[in-house]
């Protein structure tokens, strides 16, 4: 994925990053820890990840990721927030928040760049346009000509990137990282791609797109693309070509391996992390509940509310 | 109602999601007026196919698909049905109307107060709710007391294929909003035989899904069919009832149950702290305490956001769970 | 004002109108009953309103004003469903809403154009830009030079007119009206104009804004304007002004009057107008224990749900 | 706490809304990372005047008047406490927050829980509810039950100027997002002296406000002053608990206080169904059965929209129907 690599890279340590569920190769770059993603896409709580699968803080990724927006487009005002807080702080930190283009119909988009546009904040919006929205293409999405241009909407400059060219998206990002850096504000970046893969397995896009379509994107493929490029230049060498694959691959499978690894979350860790303190009486005595559920005894038996005997 | 017995007799095996995607068809047949709008209801026909070939054989006009925004959708879906049409908008997951909550509240449910009903707004959101398929968060959420608490709608929740024909279609006939709740986990549950006529049922009553003496028990959606099966596992004479409509509730069959058998369970997968199961319960407490031969228990979700996929199967109440507040319950004595 | 006339002159009987709290020229317009408003803002409920202060069929006005949106924006989703459903029945009428400069920044607003634009609704949404959303400046409420560019972000066209230059206003809505009706889709149309008094009762707009500010724009007061006008072109005479006005506050007089005429309504009205059929058990059980409350009974003895005896 | 008692010697006598703008001045001079965010906030110092003075003295940057959207209000906030700040902000009427009802669930009550404890969400939301002031639809809203059925925050009502001062820092300096709710009918009813120093009081606890032994009634904010002119009308001795903390419910004291009475009546604004006192009734039935000597009542608004000013007196509870409550509840026998 050339978008989130190439914002990745103008990215600098300190800065926060609230990403859609596409910014795989933005984790990476910033060393967050794949075991845990893959722990996390198990469904183990994430205390229950933490605990098992241990970061020294060496390690830790300098680029502080939030966990992705599953209800599209509520980052957006987060990360502006984020950024205000950054501002008003004389901090010299940037936001980046990614969004689909489907993401950009959401009142949350509108919401957030109109309050950066206003609080001028430090933060950098990247509309990844994939060209759908699991079945519903770009121009029922919206009838302006590009998502660029919405930016003029909140009086904030926006740029329209190759998203599948990994330097025209780093020179973009890096652009707007700089403005943003320098107290001049938010951008709005526009990456033209398009998702290849069907939304996900749910899904069959052959019903409403044509093989062509998609055959046509395949060519542009940004990986093959930056491969040839650094080829060309000497940088990427054939062998040193197979011996890079095979280390990912093997890194790749081990981090997953650790992932799958992880003991399944006990139950009991649902109530972890809700209110700081005394969760209060209900869900102390739902706790209880659980606890003799899980032990074999009846968890129904306390009609005077003085707890489980 | 007449018109449905003619046509009960011919039936066909469906499932859940089956008999909404039939009812769906036969009311746009039937209605012009009738307008299914949603995203990702069109060419692909929903994401869990509810309005599969619909967009092919009724056309753009008549399956509309918006773009991405859950506020917009109801917001129009409330501007067409005012001028006369009867939208049926797909709320892909109940934890999306919360972007929606705005025009639910201040349009959907409150024009025909507020024009002192001059307006109707006959919208019809189908919306999918419940745990089991253990997808992503939010996409799991059982909230419907947030609808309880609201006036001015409808809110109606099917456990079976047939009954899901019955109230859809009651349900985009209707003059009032109605929030139609489809659990994800019973889509393709089961089949059962599913009137093909013009079957209706009443959108404000409860159905008794057995009769019983010791204990009553009070459940909707799935849970219906986890109280069956924790009834079954005990020697007691167990009462069912099919909530079936959460709004307005139908309350007198619930009183004079547990005033026939002095004790009763409620099964929610919602929260329990201010959950549907409330107000059951202070409603039994505030007209049915002489009769009562113990408190009332609610079996529900824990007061926390839906959780992690590994940690769903210990949130949610299932037959044991449902088995043991029947015990519970039956073996208290004053 | 100017902005209300200017496009109320430009709507056709079997037009609908999702109006804002600032055009009651418009409605005054198109005849809706003063009287109606009046009594309705003493806090009369609907119905009761409708009952002492009916309106004969051939007076009813010929467009249709649905009750302003208190909550702001929220008419802008509803007037382009409104719009589209007129489309979908090949029906050649247009749907007008209104908002305030700072009822842009609600989500709604963007939800409605965007729809409008992608599901190309015949409408009109009119921004009356009067520079202040309560004690909000305008430049506060967004970093974009105008209102108008906002319908860039939804593939629309717009247009930046004088709101308070009658015959501006007019133009730009007659075109806007002819695009929608001829099937052209939707336009926005910002009208720049000035909030001379406070907001409200409760406000003090001494306390954000200079007098100077607010005496410069009662120069250009659009009534005074188009008196000028009409007196210039000879088209209006002295004597006539005067008779115009008192014609105009006698008959303004009468309506109010007519309006505070209306007897209080009865407590149980509020229950009027909900659930069509069966309000329900818990209803029907509430409106009987406000009955007896009002006859002197005590409403809470009902221990058995069988009614109150 | 004891910092609290230090300084509660030197009092002035202030109304609610005077209590929550010193409450607010004081905060903001003891923590640089308070800011508070709302329209209208500034210059003119709020449409109710709580947050006057503030802008003038602390600045744009520690009160921010932000473009009108609710929604990204909420998010903006939750995006600054995540980072660190604590914003407080002012949500001009609570029915406006509908708007923000997807980020208020899906980050605000959830970032905590979703990121298994790593970020703290410290936002107070400061906003107003209730009727009595006669102002525009849903300007008079008491949803509070939303709230309530909301894992992930807290919710605080104070009905007192004192209350409002203990509670509001208190709220501010919880790492838990809270709802803090101010009547606006109350801003300006009446004065007491509240302390000018340090003061704080707990989050999650209810107050005893008069001790009785024949019934207890539970109410908050408004409708604690109703509840005690009802009490001052009966020859029975009546307990009257100010529930102050909405979730979580302190329940303790409830139960105890209901097992000393026998009899309970619950007070509050909102619509009855799947309101707050659903959840209370639900809990006394459910755990002090055995001790109840009458059905507990719930005096409550109507199951509709608030309704027009004028039949606004009828729909709100007042000493009156809260009286006839106390009587029929007070006469029951079994
Ligand atoms: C508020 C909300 N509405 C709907 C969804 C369901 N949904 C998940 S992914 C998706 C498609 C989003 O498309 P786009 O924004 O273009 O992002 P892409 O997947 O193409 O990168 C949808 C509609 C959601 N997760 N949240
Ligand atoms: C959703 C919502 N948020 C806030 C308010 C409170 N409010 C009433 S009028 C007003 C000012 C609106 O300003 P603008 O949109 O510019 O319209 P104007 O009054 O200037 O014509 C506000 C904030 C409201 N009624 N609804
Ligand atoms: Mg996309
Ligand atoms: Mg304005």
């Amino acid at each position: 994925e050339a978008v989130g690599l190439g914002v990745a890279a103008a990215m600098k340590a300190g800065d926060w990053c609230f990403p859609s569920y596409r910014q795989l190769s933005t984790h990476l770059y910033w060393n967050v820890p794949l075991e845990r993603a893959m722990a996390g896409l198990m469904g183990n709580a994430p205390e229950h990840v933490r605990e098992h699968l241990p970061v020294a803080p060496e390690d830790a990724p300098e680029v502080t990721f939030i966990p992705y927006a599953v209800f599209l487009g509520t980052n957006v005002p987060n990360a502006v927030g984020s950024a205000l807080a950054d501002k008003l702080n004389g901090r010299r930190q940037v936001t980046f928040a990614f969004v689909g283009e489907g993401t950009t119909s959401e009142g949350d988009f509108h919401d957030g760049l109109n309050f950066a546009g206003v609080l001028e904040t430090p933060c950098v919006v990247i509309v990844q346009n994939n060209q759908w929205c699991i079945s519903v293409p770009s121009a029922r999405q919206t009838a302006a000509a590009t998502y660029a241009q919405k930016a003029i909407a909140y009086g904030l400059p926006s740029e329209r990137v190759d998203g599948n060219d990994l330097f025209a998206v780093y020179d973009a990002a890096k652009r707007a990282a700089d403005r943003a850096r320098s107290g001049k504000g938010a951008t709005l970046i526009e990456a033209v791609t398009y998702r290849v893969l069907d939304h996900n397995t749910s899904d069959s896009s052959a019903v409403y797109r044509t093989e062509d379509e998609a055959a046509y994107w395949q060519t542009l493929d940004p990986l093959e693309r930056f491969e040839r490029y650094l080829t060309s230049k000497g940088v990427l060498k054939e062998q040193d070509r197979e011996a890079i694959w095979k280390r990912a691959e093997t890194e790749l499978r081990e981090r997953i391996d650790r992932g799958r690894g992880v003991p399944p979350t006990p139950p009991q860790t649902m109530f972890l992390s809700h209110l700081h303190g005394d969760p209060g009486w209900s869900v102390r005595h739902q706790q209880a509940e659980l606890d003799a559920e899980l032990a074999g005894a009846n968890p129904f038996v306390d009609f005077t509310g003085e707890g489980l005997q | 109602m007449n018109k449905a017995s003619e046509s009960v007799d011919t039936m066909q095996e469906m499932n859940l999601v089956g008999a909404v995607n039939h009812a769906l068809r036969f009311e746009l047949a039937r209605d012009p007026r009738v307008r299914l709008m949603g995203y990702d209801i069109g060419p692909i026909g929903g994401v869990f196919r509810a309005t599969e070939g619909l967009y092919d054989d009724f056309g753009p006009e008549r399956v509309i698909d918006t773009p991405l925004s859950e506020n917009g959708l109801i917001g129009a879906a409330v501007g067409m049905a005012i001028r006369g049409e009867r939208p049926v908008v797909e709320m892909q997951f109940l934890g999306f109307l919360y972007n929606a909550w705005g025009q639910f509240i201040y349009t959907l449910s409150n024009l025909h107060q507020k024009t002192g009903g001059l307006l109707d707004v006959p919208v019809t959101i189908r919306t999918t709710f419940g745990g089991g398929i253990k997808p992503l968060p939010f996409h799991s959420e059982s909230t419907e007391a947030y609808l309880m608490h609201s006036p001015g709608i409808r809110v109606v929740c099917p456990s079976t294929p047939a009954e899901a024909k019955g109230l859809l279609l009651a349900s985009i006939r209707s003059d009032d909003p109605v929030v139609f709740m489809e659990h994800t986990r019973m889509y393709r549950a089961f089949r059962e035989p599913v009137p093909l006529g013009d079957y209706t049922l009443p959108l404000d009553r409860c159905r008794l899904v057995q009769e019983g003496d010791d204990i009553t028990v009070i459940a909707w959606g799935q849970m219906v069919h986890h109280a069956v099966t924790a009834a079954g596992a005990t020697d007691a004479s167990v009462e069912i009832i099919d909530l079936r409509s959460l709004a307005p509730l139908d309350v007198e069959p619930l009183l004079d149950s547990v005033k026939k058998t002095g004790r009763c369970v409620i099964v929610h997968e919602a929260r329990r702290t201010a959950g549907p199961g409330a107000e059951i319960s202070a409603l039994i407490n505030e007209y049915a305490l002489e009769w009562l031969k113990a408190p009332v228990k609610r079996v529900t979700g824990f007061d926390i956001h839906f959780p992690d996929n590994q940690t769903e199967d210990a949130y949610l109440p299932g037959p044991v769970r449902i088995g043991a507040a029947l015990d519970a319950v039956l073996g208290y004595q004053f």
